[in-house]
């Protein structure tokens, strides 16, 4: 530190500006960190979800001398999943409904939405977890073939991201019930939105690729 | 998702200079001693920390290497064990890429690129002290698999089905698996907070175009973590399923291609170097600029082909599987796009060396870093590219030919840039610069231990000697060249001796004032970051410096005169801020190191008994929980006009901020 | 600006400090250190890439250095640019501190031309590569041997009349005939290795589930080494091969040998070896016509295969090709080939309790019962055709 | 590069705009609603040909609707887009790469890949 200018007020510091505070400084995008951030995830989490959906389509159909058991295609229910399926679709309209909501500072019917969504949601993993037991019942477990190890990984991974999206809806229903998420802060419920509607379109895209093409 | 509930720090820094409790516990206070570190959340001192504990694992990486290297002194060596032999290469690879290389980046990151971009923190400091912890326990917990049972010995590409518990049933590839999932985490924490920083928090003025090049050349490594992380991560996820599961995806006798873990792992493989590579070419951006008196020469073309080569880097990977059994097909598609990447290289080299063409040199010690970066760097490359031609390298493959290309690029490129970069920002860390002389000795030992080391490995290489073999026979005539390298390898051991030598007694003459304070600019820097103090004060700047151009520090000393030549009109030191104003502190936080630990007991007990997991999940939950709760910056520390808009029971981060900026108009 | 300036010039140029100046005498040395360097280099050894004999290998040679030659081009010329401007534009004591050099801050044209010459190069050399790619992964018209690597050992199979099942298996030892271009189907049976023998050919993986063909040849007669260089476990270093290639005659004459079952030996201590080995080696080893027990592989190891023993004494080397079957005067290693069978994870590291590699008989086998099997061994074929040399 | 213009590249007008209303989305989740009974129906009537083209062409156009009306892509800042697009796209052309490597690019020589050989 040169302390010999120190008293010198000819000197001007180096890029003294209007705000000689950072409160009042806007982010450079005018976008807020969080949601930035979730965006960032996502794409981050969309090659994630793309290794594990090659992986599955690249191993389904593989055996070997000691393969034993059917495939996971062989077993797939697919009116039953079709139902499932377009309950987390709904799921992402009662996500979007619980958002405009809260921005209109409804907190009654935010909170009615969002358990709905959690609720979807849960009735989602309630059936994955009956077609995982039932795949098991019919012989076909986690290690019993190389596509059912695809086939359960692609699946119970995308099933935790649910999971957790659903933890995070009924923090927030606790939240937003508690009285300490008020409309000033709809952009949370929203990011989580976000989130919620990456997972449902996983899994649009898992329904096409994984159960419905041949 | 705690992602989601930290609020943007940048808009409070307050002081923590108090325990008064918000949140589960008290908060720690900011006190002194090994507290300020352990629970801070300033980058400042997390990008020290990550420093500092790099340079422990590459003192520990070197270790290995020159035990690999004893073991090879003479054909036939004795110095370990075929077993022993192959566990210490491959955790040296490990080590020096996942525990050296990537946190010295970090630390390089986390302490700089604030200062570059005129911020008080990055987006996120207590993920950043997250991201931190978790490198720490994740380098732990990979070394530890020494103490219980031997390291992983499947090379630092872990190949399946070799990896697989049938054929190494040891839990070293466990730890291998597991040690890099959790270091994986760490990175995409700091990863995806740094490209928040950059994106929200440049100083006003400062548009994409006028960042420094350090900056931009991080960013870009950052995008290349927030992609290239997951594909590792599902790779991993498959071998330790395989391994603790009994899954099948590397099980031939079911089916399995083992190709496809090449793939994956190569996918994210192949963007990892590049994410190894470009801070350091950021560094000497910097360096060589500064110290040939000239701005880059290019600007934009060099930050344009960085972007390029991290672009194009998703296009090669399987060029490390050309006698894989890829098919023809693609041999020669992988070939030629991985010919095409020496271009955007190359034009970067070339605009470095204009930089330097007409310049005024001062060979300080960080410009000859810089210039062997520019130097040893291209000779790496050029092998590189004598790789991409498919035909030759069915010959070069797997020998020592690679092994001298990557060290060429890896120590030669980024581990020679990242000293450049220690040398140069030293002071701005410290307050002193290292002892040039010493400095010199240091370089020029290195300079030459490591051409020994590594310069014959080419010739080795080409007379046909396999990488990963643990002994070469009489009868192969690589006994001369293997006596060099290891000499080499043990004058690099006294170059770094030097090194450590010379922090440790600048240090101390620091301590004894002996060695002088520097001040603001010492350098003639031309970056932001050099109008601040030297240490940097806690608080970084006093005020938003306002950029009105690349290299806007320097255009504030340099201005033309009346004939429009360039004259010096101020000093540096002089107008640099003072560092007296406003000591916002950032608030401490035990979140995030006991967040951060539960992570290597989750991944012990999946070694070895569910029951630790368990605890482990309790933990992690329980830190999720007190995190939450806790406040980003402590609202009782009573600083600022926000802290009555949020009382203590406002257990969530409030994000009022937030909504306020966007009302704000936004700066025009 | 010449890209030769000698080093002492860019060494001078650099010294400002004492340090330096002492670094800088002894780099002066580095000339004298590089040229006895390279005398002592010449030595090269029995696997040299760099001494190619097969077509393919030539081929690839050819192309490796025009690759090196274009790469030293633009490394002398970077050398060189470096070395100039360290020399030209240092600073000097006389310079004034106030003077800046000229400011430069780019250039569109220089931009342009350091972008498109690269470009052109990598252009040509694309063009030469990928025909070559195709060229090399071509399949050949001559016969076909197949190739298998395990844990670590090689195993070459021969289907000698052609329908569909081996007649002949051998170990470690790839024998062809002279000038023919051989295809090989490259397997393995656990995990991946590569085969490599320098100076035929490129190498190839050999991975597990997949079947990958490659082509060898040579036109001159002569043993040629090779190892695998895919990281493949504990004893990689230790899996080599060898490719005899054996002019027309004594390749016929091979192909008969091989083709010939072993028998039960009649003297005393063969026969004693015989019966050792029928209770302790059958489980893993074949011997055709007497001990096919095995037959086709077995559970004893995680790959399932050991070598075939039928005419062990006709190969030059055994375990990986890391030992020397005979002696330099032509007779039998018998000091190496006992103390293998006595404990052959001490010779080669392997990992018996865990099904890689053969177990150890130090403890069942007395020194009386090694001799007789090593007897025995001795009677199974031999000698080879070819000798190192 | 001269004076204070402290202004960024990315302007953010379109921010203001939120999306639809909440019929709008009403409306937008019937339409998906529809496209996955479409998606359904490949199962019980045979589409011959046209299956799995139409069935991505379906998938494409939800993930579409989807990420543009209920993640607001398509009213909110490009920046959002360019992150996740790049994911998007990347992970598209890489995992193709790797998988029409991994099943048609083999060895004309080698064996076929759906076989144990
Ligand atoms: C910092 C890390 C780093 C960097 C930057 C690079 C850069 C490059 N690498 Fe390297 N590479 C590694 C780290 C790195 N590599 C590692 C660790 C491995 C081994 C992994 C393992 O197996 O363990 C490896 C292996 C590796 C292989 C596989 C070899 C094998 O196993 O068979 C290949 C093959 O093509 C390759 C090619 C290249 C190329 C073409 C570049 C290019 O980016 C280089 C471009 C630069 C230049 C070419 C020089 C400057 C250019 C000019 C002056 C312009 C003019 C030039 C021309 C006209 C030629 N690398
Ligand atoms: C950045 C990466 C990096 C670095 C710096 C190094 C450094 C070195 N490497 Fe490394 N190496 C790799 C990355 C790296 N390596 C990788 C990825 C592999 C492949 C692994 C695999 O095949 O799986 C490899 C493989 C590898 C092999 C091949 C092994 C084999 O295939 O059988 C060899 C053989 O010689 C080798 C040697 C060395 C040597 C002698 C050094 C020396 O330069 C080391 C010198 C360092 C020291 C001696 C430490 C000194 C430090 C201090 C004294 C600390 C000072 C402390 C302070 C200042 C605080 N390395
Ligand atoms: C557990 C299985 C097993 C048993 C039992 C076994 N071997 Fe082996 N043997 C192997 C394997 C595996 C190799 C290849 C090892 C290598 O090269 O790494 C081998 C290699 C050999 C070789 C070298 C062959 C060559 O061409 O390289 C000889 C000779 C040999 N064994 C002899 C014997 C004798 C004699 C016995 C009985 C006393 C025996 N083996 C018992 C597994 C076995
Ligand atoms: Cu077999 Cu290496
Ligand atoms: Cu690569």
């Amino acid at each position: 530190m040169s302390e010999t200018t120190h008293d010198s007020d000819a000197q001007i510091a180096y890029g003294r500006t209007e705000w000689d505070d950072y409160h009042h400084l806007p982010t450079n995008t005018g976008l807020t960190n969080e949601k930035v951030t979730m965006w960032a995830f996502l794409g981050s989490d969309c090659l994630l979800f793309g290794a594990l959906i090659s992986t599955y389509l690249l191993l389904r159909n593989r055996v070997g001398p000691s393969t034993t058991g059917p495939t996971a295609a062989d077993l797939f229910d697919i009116p039953f999943t079709s139902v499932s399926s377009f309950v987390l679709l709904m799921s992402s309209l009662t996500m979007v409904l619980a958002v405009t909501s809260i921005q209109r500072a409804e907190m009654e019917r935010c909170k009615l939405w969002l358990l709905t969504t959690a609720g979807l949601g849960s009735i989602f993993i309630a059936g994955q977890v009956y077609e995982f037991t039932s795949f098991y019942r019919e012989g076909l477990g986690f290690t019993t073939n190389i596509s059912s190890s695809a086939f359960f990984t692609l699946t119970g991974f995308h099933g935790v991201h649910v999971s957790l999206g659903i933890v995070m809806l009924v923090t927030m229903w606790a939240l937003v019930s508690g009285g300490q998420l008020g409309p000033e802060r709809a952009e949370t419920i929203e990011i989580i939105g976000l989130y919620w509607h990456f997972v449902d379109i996983v899994w649009i895209v898992i329904f096409a690729v994984v159960y419905l093409i041949p | 998702m705690a992602i989601t509930e930290e609020r943007p720090e940048i808009l409070e820094l307050e002081s923590g200079d108090t325990s008064t409790s918000t949140g589960a516990f008290a908060r720690p206070t900011n006190a002194s001693g090994w507290r300020a570190w352990v629970f801070t959340v300033d980058h400042k001192k997390i990008g020290i920390m990550y420093g500092a504990v790099a340079m422990f694992w590459f003192l520990w990486g070197g270790v290995e290497a020159l035990l690999i290297r004893a073991q090879l002194f003479t054909p036939d060596g004795t110095v370990l064990t075929a077993e022993q032999y192959n566990q210490i290469f491959t955790m040296h690879g490990t080590t020096m890429v996942f525990l050296v290389i990537m946190p010295l980046a970090a630390a390089f990151a986390n302490y700089i690129v604030p200062l570059q971009i005129g911020a008080r923190d990055v987006a996120f400091p207590r993920m950043n002290a997250l991201g931190l912890w978790i490198f720490v326990f994740a380098g732990i917990f990979l070394n530890l698999s020494w103490f219980l049972g031997g390291g992983p010995d499947g090379g630092w590409f872990a190949y399946a089905p070799n990896t697989g518990v049938t054929y190494s049933p040891g839990a070293g590839m466990d730890f291998y698996a597991l040690g890099l999932q959790i270091a994986g985490i760490a990175s995409l924490v700091g990863a995806i907070n740094l490209i928040v920083t950059v994106l929200n928090m440049r100083a006003p003025g400062m548009t994409l175009l006028r960042m420094p090049v350090f900056t931009w050349m991080i960013f870009v490594v950052q995008l290349l973590l927030l992609f290239a992380l997951p594909v590792i991560t599902v790779a991993l996820i498959l071998l330790s399923f395989d391994r603790t599961f009994d899954a099948n995806f590397f099980n031939v006798a079911m089916g399995a291609d083992p190709l496809l873990w090449q793939h994956l792992f190569w996918i994210f493989g192949h963007p990892e170097v590049y994410i190894l590579i470009l801070p350091s070419f950021g560094i000497v951006s910097e360096t060589l600029p500064v110290f040939s008196r000239k701005p880059l020469f290019g600007y934009s073309v060099i930050v344009i082909s960085g972007a390029a080569i991290g672009f194009m880097g998703w296009g090669v990977w399987a060029h490390h599987m050309f006698v894989s059994g890829l098919g023809p097909v693609g041999v020669a598609a992988f070939s030629a796009t991985t010919m095409f990447i020496a271009v955007p290289t190359g034009v970067k080299i070339l605009n470095w060396i204009a930089t330097m063409w007409g310049g005024n040199l001062k060979f300080t010690v960080p410009m000859m870093f810089s210039i062997s970066l520019v130097s040893m760097f291209t000779i790496g490359g050029l092998s590189g590219v004598m790789h991409s031609v498919a035909p030759a390298d069915t010959q070069q493959t797997d020998t020592y030919f690679i092994v001298a290309h990557f060290h060429y690029v890896l120590f030669g490129g980024a581990l020679m840039g990242l000293f450049a970069g220690m040398y140069y920002w030293w002071p701005k860390a410290f307050g002193y610069k290292l002892n040039e002389s010493l400095g010199k000795w240091h370089f020029w030992i290195l300079l030459v231990g490591f051409n020994m080391t590594f310069g014959p490995m080419h010739i080795v290489g080409l007379q046909g000697m396999a990488r990963r073999h643990s002994r070469y026979g009489p009868e192969d005539g690589f006994d001369f060249w293997n006596a060099v390298v290891t000499i080499g390898a043990f004058v690099i051991l006294i170059g770094m001796i030097v090194f450590a030598v010379n922090i440790v007694r600048t240090w101390l003459g620091y301590k004894a004032g002996t060695v002088p304070q520097e001040p603001a600019d010492p350098w003639d820097g031309r970056t932001i970051e050099w109008a601040i103090p030297c240490p940097t004060p806690e608080h970084n700047f006093d005020y938003v410096p306002v950029i009105t151009d690349v290299d806007d520090f320097w255009h504030k000393k340099y201005q033309p005169d009346e004939n429009g030549k360039l004259r010096k009109v101020a000093d540096g030191n002089e107008i640099a801020q003072k560092g007296d104003q406003n000591p916002h502190l950032p608030s401490p936080s035990y979140w995030p190191i006991v967040l951060a630990s539960a992570l290597p007991l989750i991944a012990l007990g999946l070694i070895y008994n569910l029951w630790i997991s368990g605890i482990g999940l309790l933990l992690l939950l329980g830190a999720m929980y007190g995190w939450s709760l806790e406040p980003a910056t402590d609202p009782d520390a009573g600083h600022g006009d926000h802290a009555d808009e949020h009382g203590p029971d406002d257990d969530d981060s409030p994000g009022d901020e937030a909504s306020e900026i966007t009302e704000e108009a936004p700066v025009v | 600006m010449s890209p030769r300036i000698p080093i002492s010039t860019e060494v001078k140029s650099l010294e400002m400090t004492k340090s330096q100046s002492v670094m800088s005498r002894l780099l002066r040395l580095l000339p004298l250190l590089l040229g006895s360097m390279l005398i002592a280099s010449c030595a090269s050894g029995r696997i040299d890439p760099t001494d190619p004999v097969g077509d393919n290998a030539k081929q690839i040679d050819g192309i490796m250095r025009l690759s090196g030659y274009m790469a030293a081009a633009v490394g002398l010329f970077v050398a060189g640019a470096v070395i100039t401007a360290i020399v030209k534009f240092r600073e000097r004591p006389t310079d004034d501190p106030n003077e800046l050099p000229k400011q430069i801050h780019g250039n569109r044209k220089a931009e342009l031309t350091w972008t498109l010459i690269p470009v052109f190069m990598l252009v040509f050399l694309a063009i030469v590569t990928i025909p070559t790619v195709f060229d090399l992964s071509s399949k050949s018209d001559g016969r076909t041997i197949k190739v298998e690597g395990q844990q670590w050992w090689w195993q070459f199979s021969y289907d000698v009349d052609e329908d569909g099942v081996s007649d002949i298996v051998t170990a470690n030892e790839i024998v062809i005939p002279v000038g023919e271009e051989i295809n090989l189907d490259i397997r393995s049976n656990d995990v991946i290795h590569s085969f490599w023998i320098p100076q035929l050919n490129g190498k190839r993986d050999a991975v597990p589930g997949r079947v990958h063909s490659w082509r060898i040849s040579s036109p001159v007669p002569g043993i040629f080494y090779g190892e695998c260089t895919e990281f493949c476990g504990l004893s990689h270093a230790n899996m080599q091969m060898r490719a005899v290639v054996l002019t027309d005659e004594d390749y016929d004459e091979w192909v008969r040998e091989q083709l010939t079952p072993a028998n039960i030996p009649a003297a005393a201590a063969a026969k004693s070896g015989y019966d050792l080995f029928g209770r302790h080696c059958v489980s893993c080893h074949v011997i055709n016509g007497v001990y096919e027990s095995a037959a086709d592989g077995n559970a004893n190891l995680t790959s399932g295969y050991a070598p075939n023993l039928t005419h062990l004494m006709t190969r030059t080397s055994f375990a990986g090709a890391i030992f020397e079957l005979y002696e330099e005067d032509g007779s039998v290693n018998i000091a190496d080939l006992k103390e293998w069978i006595r404990n052959a994870p001490g010779q080669k590291p392997s990992r018996p309790e865990n099904r890689q590699g053969m177990i150890s008989f130090a403890e069942t086998l007395s020194d009386k019962e090694l001799d007789d099997l090593v007897t025995y061994l001795m009677t199974l074929g031999g000698p080879p055709p070819l000798m190192p040399s | 590069m001269n004076t204070v213009a402290v202004s960024e590249e990315e302007t953010h007008d379109e921010h203001q705009d939120h999306g639809l209303s909440d019929v709008g989305y009403i409306k937008i989740a019937l339409l998906l609603a529809v496209l996955t009974a479409v998606e359904v129906a490949t199962y019980f009537w045979d589409f011959g040909v046209l299956e799995v083209p139409s069935l991505l062409i379906l998938m494409v156009v939800k993930f579409q609707i989807v990420v543009s009306y209920f993640m607001h892509l398509k009213f909110d800042s490009k920046v959002f887009t360019y992150i996740f697009v790049t994911g998007v796209i990347l992970a598209m052309v890489v995992f193709a790469a790797m998988g029409t490597s991994m099943v048609f690019w083999q060895n004309p020589s080698g064996c076929d890949l759906s076989a144990y050989c």
